[in-house]
């Protein structure tokens, strides 16, 4: 039986106890997926998995607090459900995991940049072995699946769900890239050009909270500090200042708790490289803490706790 | 079957040739490999570090970038004093800004990847007792024996990180093992004289024989060792200590090799017992033949 | 006994010291555990902790000068047991590496022991006994040094009467030659 | 808002470097600032009535005052502008001077740097809001952790204050380390005979309830209003029967446990009465050696029993009691020596420590105060005192001095002397810490009139020789080494923190430093205090103290306790931290961070859970403030937006830039 | 003291109540000479410190920003640095990526008896914030000239954001 199948399987074995399962369905076009919330059985029909189903499923799960729900993931997805695990945001019992062994997904925005035009709508795709055949307009273009694998998948250490109740797929044994180049090459630029950079970023930014509102470790939703007056962290002006302030915001709440799943950036419309911030981030909590969150169960957040003698802060000479 | 990078330290070409000879013999009937570091060369001993670290820790690393060529990243020796030069050189090389001076002395540069430890550790740490008293031939019971460790073995502990610094245990424990009467001697770990013999004679004739008396004290029939320096000090000189502090002591000095590879039945040619100053046939008699023992 | 006046403390020489064994001595507290251990001491002419006391206030005449750290044994007594983890014996060796490069030898028949050692493994590669016994005695004069020995060493077989040249013996020698061209900063 | 500022001279101290009638001026043209002044001293009477009066003929609201230090006046001000009429969190400070006038050198930069402080103070103002102090009734009675001499004093004092006192004590009778002792320094007067009757009153005393064998199993509440669990272990002996006969005692079979009231030299029977002069004296029985509660026969105990109170059922009860306050006094335990191998690590039977020896000397001790050593039971002639073991030594992490081992060792050489008068006594030492009234006087004579041989340097070795142990150490003044052949060792063993204490540290929300010992709020103006408020500290558990000290703890811990429950209702500090529920998300990430467990989840009417705080218990730190994602925990007083607004008031918005 | 030859930069300081802030008072009284440029603000705790107020001040042109408080182990709170000090090294390594010179953050414990300590940590830190200069800053000066829009407004001649449709 195929993957989808198993997953099939194991959904209709639980569907009865639950509100809903929350998987994947194909979108308004046969590229884009969107969430599924199975409610019924009729509607497993529409499920599915695959290089497409990109989005973190684990953001709905705060939203069904209280309720038992039933929720599918990839490998990566995984961490964020550790994560408001061990942040007891969300009840272990209250969640029915199912777990994918993934392959990896795509970046759709490479898919657009790797096409000759703006696609508009697709009509067809056919997903091969390593390649993606994609129908525009009646033209057919063949792309490699490497060359428009999400960034998170060079990179992905945990390609199988870390936590679930089934797991369904075959294991594998990742050798991950040690860091992405695009990574790397910002990295080592100076402070100024760094700077420019964000300033010209943060000048296209709309403050549209897209970026908040994918993040699967926002919870506060409503009651974000980037908008409220009490307290007024930030102006509504549109400054690149604001919106740096914004997300600035945002990378300080997910110290130590941001699983890297990219749905930030995915959400982005104006294309901010957000995850340059994540990353970054990240790498410093695992130097500092030798932490990385949604890795484990029961973890306590690094900004959470402290010890006594910090081995990895040196308290600089003043 | 464990395999160890061998070093045997230069005394054991001449003036401790039993315990080299003992120690492979030993090692080879307990399973322990012991791998000849190719063209090895002397750890400088203590002349070089009194002289200087970094020329100290280079003679020594040459010797552990030897070990480095031939893959292995363990090495055993039987010499405390080796053993001390070694471990010295590693850990002070811990210390990158340390290692690149050493390095610069060096022809093929040392990576600081191996692990020394005595030929005793390697036995006490790897080897089953139960397979030791398994193979005991003739059982030691009847010999009273204080084992003395010498003053490097164990010390400083942040360095050698074995047993104990105070008041070590390994020989002890072996001896026990193989029948021996362990009596408890309580300078384990007291200088004796070290390289003083030659140059200040009258330093080893009063450290020794402070050592000579305690095993004396505690009846002692004889003083095992595990370190060629304190041998020679204590047997070598054995007369010389007699002479200067009006004494007369007449106790032999085993390597715990010699006396472990006689309970364990091996050729007594490999053992060197003949190359003993202090004659050890009485002591050796005092061990029961196991029919008696039995 | 002189008087020292402190305020003529060679602060160059306590960082010497200091920088060169990697240890505080400011450290140390006087308790005499390192003294209370040392099995040299009864031929010392300064008791170590005399001499971390002589460091600290900088005296750098009267520790070149002495007798004790000629006969240190490394024994690692003072440095095992020291309660405020000084390595003493390093400092004691510090101190002799001073003394020699100045030129100091108070104890000489130590320092020529340690020189034909060193002759004898720079030659050789190894450690070669009988060489380094005539070098020494040669260099001390000091020829009747352990002749009473040399019935039982040569009967028993103990000293080889040929050195065991190693084939390395030149990266050997090289390595004391680079060590001579570095000097003390080597 | 209508504020009024005022710009203070300090005299020359201020008004020398800082053009103060200028930064007045300025202070004008700031939003909201009505009236602006500068004033000669405005701490003075004349200063803070010119403040009063202004509040009241301009009708302001806010009150600002450039001054000195918060640290200094605040309070001052603060009263003022209440007597004003005003909420006293109305109003703020500037520091001008000890941040101002007193470091900078350059008149008009200071006086820039001034004006922009009180812009600040006027922005953060313009934020604050009154804040009422919150008003608790208490519950009058102290528990007493520990019943050593210090928690022995601490609960007399308080009973004799007219509290209700509840004393705990771990042990099967109160009397701590004191009751082990034979003498004590500098007068030589009895131990027992001083402590005893100490005993009895805490035994006999109306105000107080004594529990031995009981620890504190938990601790809720808040100061006033503690609500404390004590768990009282079986004896296996209905106490309230026992007459403390002693009969079952001497009727045991069953003596092969070491005594730990004799520091383990000799064994005690399974049912005992630790000393004679016991409180409560009841036996109990040890549950790890009696033969009827191991093997299940013998029960002789039982048997012999006139008043039939043994209970081999019994089991562990847990009492609840409600408490105003806490008295910690829980003292201190030996440094385990074994941790010096060069001593031996227990080898050598005739190496003791202190205590053992103080045992040794008692005339109820196991040896009936003849001193004997342990391996052969001969007398000893030369006996050998070790001084700092464990103590100022960083190799085995006790750097500080036990600040008492110099003067026992000098006690224990003098009472050596009277005891065996051909004895010859050794103390290796490194310093003598003798501060204290007829303190070294003590030591001298010990020196002097008892001959006692003092040799100043450590000991790296003792082994056997004979029957004799060889002490190696060294004369650091002679700069030799030295031997003494020792019939008898004793080590000097340094103090440490009490087994358990950081447990118990942990259920008081008290913070124990590196080494276990409690700390205090102020090392030098706080000693008896913690910062939980209503819990105190006495005697060694905040730090090695000798008996003098421990008692004089013990009265001042009483004393700020009494102070603490003779007000009829408490007050709590408002700049405390508030949620607001309906940002709160319920995710307990405060809770989990505060350090003094003030945060409680709650659940709203619709049963989300969300965060509250408890006033009383709040200290007022803000870590909660910034571990909240939401900002939905505020630090009253010192809340986002009036940090914010002064971070605004000293960088202005860039968006401002063009228009400069 | 070269900081006061010059034009006065913007520094911010957060220091904790019961530590740092006593010893800036400390130094005052013991009249250390320091710079000027630094301006305190007083939180109760290190703890209370949100590394966004830093941001914060960065964003809106900060030049530098000090935070101090007690030494490790000395909270008032028991706590409180100990938690600062994970979260104050976490943004000024994470600064660097923004862009931001992370030498214009720095944090450190002075406790309230090291006047001295105080004046060296300031001198030292301005001494610095002057090497590098005025921060710059994140919004580009914007080609709208505000004023003349302000002058317009003021003259009824309608909304300056409108102004170009009006045109």
């Amino acid at each position: 039986m195929s993957q989808l199948d198993d997953l099939k399987t194991a959904i209709k074995s639980r569907l009865g106890d639950l509100e809903c399962v929350i998987g994947w369905e194909q979108g308004y076009d046969p590229l884009h997926a969107t969430p599924l919330f199975i409610r019924s059985e009729a509607d497993l029909d529409r499920l599915i998995i695959g290089p497409l189903a990109v989005h973190n499923l684990a953001t709905y799960l705060t939203g069904w607090k209280g309720k038992k729900v039933g929720v599918v993931v990839k490998g990566c997805d995984s961490k964020s459900v550790i994560e408001l695990l061990n942040e007891k945001l969300i009840n272990r019992d209250d969640v029915v995991i199912f777990g994918l062994c993934c392959d990896g997904v795509v970046s759709q925005r490479k898919i657009r940049a790797a096409l000759p035009a703006d696609p508009g709508f697709v009509e067809s795709v056919e997903i091969g072995a390593d390649s993606l055949k994609v129908t525009v307009a009646g033209q057919a273009a063949t792309l490699r699946l490497d060359d428009v694998r999400a960034d998170k998948c060079r990179v992905c250490d945990t390609p199988d769900a870390l936590v679930s109740d089934f797991l369904i797929g075959k294991a594998h044994t990742p050798a991950p890239a040690p860091s992405l180049k695009c990574q790397d090459e910002f990295e080592a630029k100076s402070d100024a050009e760094k700077f420019a950079f964000w300033q010209e970023t943060m000048g296209r930014c709309i403050r549209c909270y897209a970026c908040r509102n994918a993040c699967p470790m926002c919870v506060c939703r409503d009651y974000c500090i980037a908008t409220s007056r009490d307290p007024l962290w930030v102006s509504q002006e549109n400054l690149p200042s604001e919106n740096m302030m914004f997300q600035m915001i945002h990378v300080s709440h997910l110290a130590g708790r941001c699983t890297e799943c990219g749905e930030c950036e995915r959400a982005c419309p104006v294309d901010i490289p957000l995850m340059l911030l994540r990353r970054y981030m990240n790498k410093q909590v695992r130097d500092v803490f030798q932490h990385e969150a949604g890795k484990a169960l029961d973890q306590t957040p690094p900004l959470l706790t402290f010890k006594v003698e910090e081995e990895r802060i040196n308290e600089r000479g003043w | 079957m464990l395999k160890v990078a061998y070093y045997p330290g230069c005394s054991g070409q001449g003036t401790s040739l039993e315990y080299d000879t003992s120690t492979r013999a030993v090692c080879k009937a307990l399973d322990v490999e012991l791998m000849d570091i190719p063209d090895w060369s002397c750890c400088g001993s203590s002349p070089a570090h009194t002289v200087n670290h970094v020329l100290s820790a280079a003679l020594s690393a040459r010797n552990l970038a030897q070990v480095e060529a031939m893959g292995m990243t363990k090495a055993a020796t039987p010499c405390p004093s080796c053993l001390t030069n070694l471990r010295t050189a590693s850990h002070k090389m811990d210390d990158p800004e340390f290692k690149d001076k050493v390095n610069a002395l060096l022809d093929v540069p040392c990576k600081n990847s191996v692990d020394t430890q005595s030929v005793l550790q390697v036995l006490a740490e790897n080897v089953d007792p139960e397979l030791i008293k398994g193979k005991v031939v003739k059982p030691l019971t009847g010999i009273k024996i204080a084992c003395y460790y010498g003053c490097i073995m164990n010390r400083p502990p942040e360095v050698m990180r074995f047993d104990h610094h105070e008041n070590p245990m390994a020989m002890d424990n072996l001896m026990a093992l193989l029948g021996a009467e362990v009596v408890p001697f309580p300078l384990k770990v007291e200088c004796c004289g070290a390289s003083y013999g030659i140059p200040r004679g009258d330093i080893v004739a009063t450290l020794s024989g402070k050592l000579l008396d305690a095993s004396r004290d505690v009846g002692a029939d004889a003083i095992v060792t595990a370190c060629p320096l304190c041998q020679m000090n204590l047997d070598l000189r054995q007369g010389q200590i007699n002479d200067a502090l009006r004494e007369n002591f007449r106790i032999p000095v085993f390597y715990y090799t010699q006396l472990l590879g006689y309970a364990l039945g091996i050729d007594r040619a490999e053992l060197g017992f003949e190359k003993l100053c202090v004659d050890p046939r009485l002591a050796l008699g005092r061990i029961k033949q196991p029919q008696q023992a039995m | 006994m002189q008087i020292f006046n402190l305020a003529d403390a060679d602060q160059g020489f306590i960082d010497e010291v200091e920088a060169r064994s990697h240890q505080n001595v400011k450290n140390c507290y006087q308790c005499g555990n390192c003294t209370a251990g040392c099995p040299y001491t009864f031929v010392y002419d300064y008791s170590v902790s005399q001499i971390m006391r002589l460091v600290q206030t900088g005296q750098k005449d009267a520790i070149l000068k002495c007798r004790s750290i000629w006969l240190c044994g490394s024994c690692q007594s003072c440095t095992t047991r020291c309660p405020n983890k000084i390595d003493v014996a390093r400092v004691m060796d510090v101190c002799r590496h001073m003394a020699r490069e100045e030129g100091y030898a108070t104890e000489r028949s130590v320092k020529i022991f340690a020189d034909s050692f060193l002759e004898s493994v720079e030659r050789h590669g190894r450690a070669y006994e009988l060489g380094l016994m005539a070098s020494y005695m040669t260099r001390s004069g000091r020829v009747f040094t352990d002749v009473d020995l040399a019935p039982q060493v040569l009967m028993r077989g103990k000293l080889p009467f040929k050195p065991h040249p190693i084939q390395g013996r030149e990266q050997v020698a090289r390595i004391f030659e680079r060590f001579r061209k570095g000097g003390k900063n080597a | 808002m209508r504020i009024g500022v005022f710009i203070c001279h300090c005299g020359s101290n201020i008004a020398g470097t800082v053009d103060c009638p200028s930064v007045a001026a300025t202070a004008l043209t700031y939003p909201d600032v009505v009236f602006s002044t500068d004033t000669m001293y405005a701490c003075s009477e004349p200063g803070q009535d010119a403040i009063i009066q202004a509040v009241k003929d301009k009708n302001l609201d806010g009150v600002v005052v450039a001054s000195c230090t918060p640290r200094m006046h605040e309070q001052t001000f603060r009263r003022a502008v209440e007597r004003a009429g005003l909420n006293r969190y109305m109003f703020e400070m500037a520091n001008i001077r000890e941040h101002v006038s007193w470091i900078g050198k350059t008149k008009d930069l200071n006086t820039g740097k001034a004006a922009e402080l009180v812009r600040m103070a006027v922005e953060k103002l313009r934020r604050n809001r009154p804040l009422m102090a919150k008003r608790f009734e208490t519950t009058k009675r102290v528990l007493v952790i520990g019943g050593g001499v210090a928690g022995i004093q601490a609960a007399l004092d308080c009973a004799d204050g007219g509290q209700e006192v509840v004393l705990v004590e771990r042990e099967q009778s109160i009397g701590g380390k004191m009751a082990k002792l034979d003498k004590t320094f500098p007068t030589v007067d009895c131990s027992s005979c001083v402590l005893g009757p100490k005993m009895v009153d805490i035994a006999q005393h109306p105000n107080i309830t004594l529990y031995t064998c009981a620890e504190v199993e938990s601790v809720g509440g808040y100061v006033g209003n503690f609500q404390v669990t004590v768990r009282r272990k079986a004896t296996h002996v209905d106490w309230t029967k026992c007459t403390g006969c002693g009969l079952c005692v001497e009727k045991c079979p069953s003596r092969k446990h070491p005594d730990p009231f004799n520091e383990n030299l000799c064994n005690a029977p399974s049912i005992n009465i630790p000393f004679p002069q016991a409180i409560p004296k009841k036996a109990a029985i040890n549950a790890s050696s009696c033969l009827m509660l191991t093997k299940g026969k013998c029960g002789l105990c039982a048997k012999v029993c006139p008043v039939k109170c043994i209970d081999f059922e019994q089991k562990d009860e847990l009492v609840n009691v409600d408490v105003g306050a806490i008295v910690v006094a829980t003292g201190y335990d030996l440094f385990d020596w074994h941790k010096y191998p060069q001593y031996g690590e227990g080898r050598y039977k005739d190496v003791i420590t202190s205590l053992q020896y103080e045992r040794l000397l008692s005339a109820s001790g196991p040896t009936g105060g003849h001193i004997k050593r342990p391996s052969d039971g001969k007398e000893p002639k030369n006996v050998v005192f070790i001084q700092c073991v464990g103590s100022r030594d960083k190799s085995v992490n006790r750097p500080y001095c036990s600040g008492f081992c110099c003067m026992y060792t000098a006690k224990q050489a003098i009472l050596t002397k009277d005891h065996i008068p051909d004895s010859q006594s050794y103390v290796f030492y490194m310093d003598i810490r003798s501060p204290g009234k007829l303190y070294d006087e003590f030591v001298r004579r010990a020196m002097e009139e008892y001959g006692a041989q003092y040799v100043r340097g450590r000991v790296a070795m003792i082994y056997p020789k004979g029957d004799k142990l060889v002490v190696r150490g060294a004369d650091t003044l002679a700069g030799t080494q030295v031997e003494v052949p020792a019939d008898l060792v004793v080590l000097a063993v340094g103090a440490e923190s009490a087994k358990g204490a950081v447990q118990l540290g942990e259920k008081l929300r008290v913070a124990p430093d590196q080494y276990g010992f409690f700390v205090e709020s102020h090392p030098k103006l706080k000693p008896v205090e913690t910062n939980t408020a209503g819990v105190f500290l006495a005697g060694a558990c905040q730090g090695p103290k000798d008996i003098p000290a421990s008692v004089g703890q013990g009265s001042a811990a009483a004393s700020k306790v009494l102070g603490l429950l003779s007000k009829a209702m408490l007050e709590s500090d408002p700049a405390v931290s508030r949620v607001n529920p309906a940002r709160c998300v319920g995710c307990g990430k405060c809770i989990q961070t505060c350090p003094f467990g003030a945060i409680k989840e709650i659940q709203d009417r619709f049963g989300n859970p969300k965060a509250e705080v408890i006033d009383t218990v709040c200290q007022g730190c803000g870590i909660c403030t910034v571990t909240c994602p939401q900002g939905a925990i505020q630090l009253e007083h010192f809340t986002d937006n009036q940090i914010l607004a002064e971070v605004n008031a000293l960088c202005p918005p860039k968006m401002f830039a063009n228009f400069e | 003291m070269p900081a006061q030859d010059v034009r006065e930069l913007r520094i911010v300081g957060f220091l904790c109540n019961w530590c740092s802030y006593g010893g800036a008072d400390t130094a005052g009284v013991g009249r250390f000479t320091q710079p000027t440029d630094l301006r305190i603000i007083r939180v109760p705790c290190s703890g209370r410190i949100d590394p966004l107020f830093i941001v914060r001040a960065l964003m809106n042109g900060a030049d530098g920003v000090l935070v101090s408080g007690c030494h490790p182990r000395d909270c008032h709170y028991a706590e409180g640095n100990f938690y600062a000090r994970r979260r104050l090294e976490m943004l000024k390594r994470f600064l660097p990526i923004t862009g931001i010179d992370e030498r214009r953050f720095e944090y450190t414990w002075v406790s309230a008896s090291e006047g001295q300590r105080w004046q060296h940590v300031v001198t030292e830190f301005t001494r610095r914030i002057h090497e590098l200069g005025p921060a710059p800053s994140f919004n580009p000066k914007s080609d709208v000239d505000w004023n003349a829009l302000a002058v317009q407004a003021s003259q009824g001649q309608g909304c300056p954001c409108h102004g170009s449709i009006q045109a």
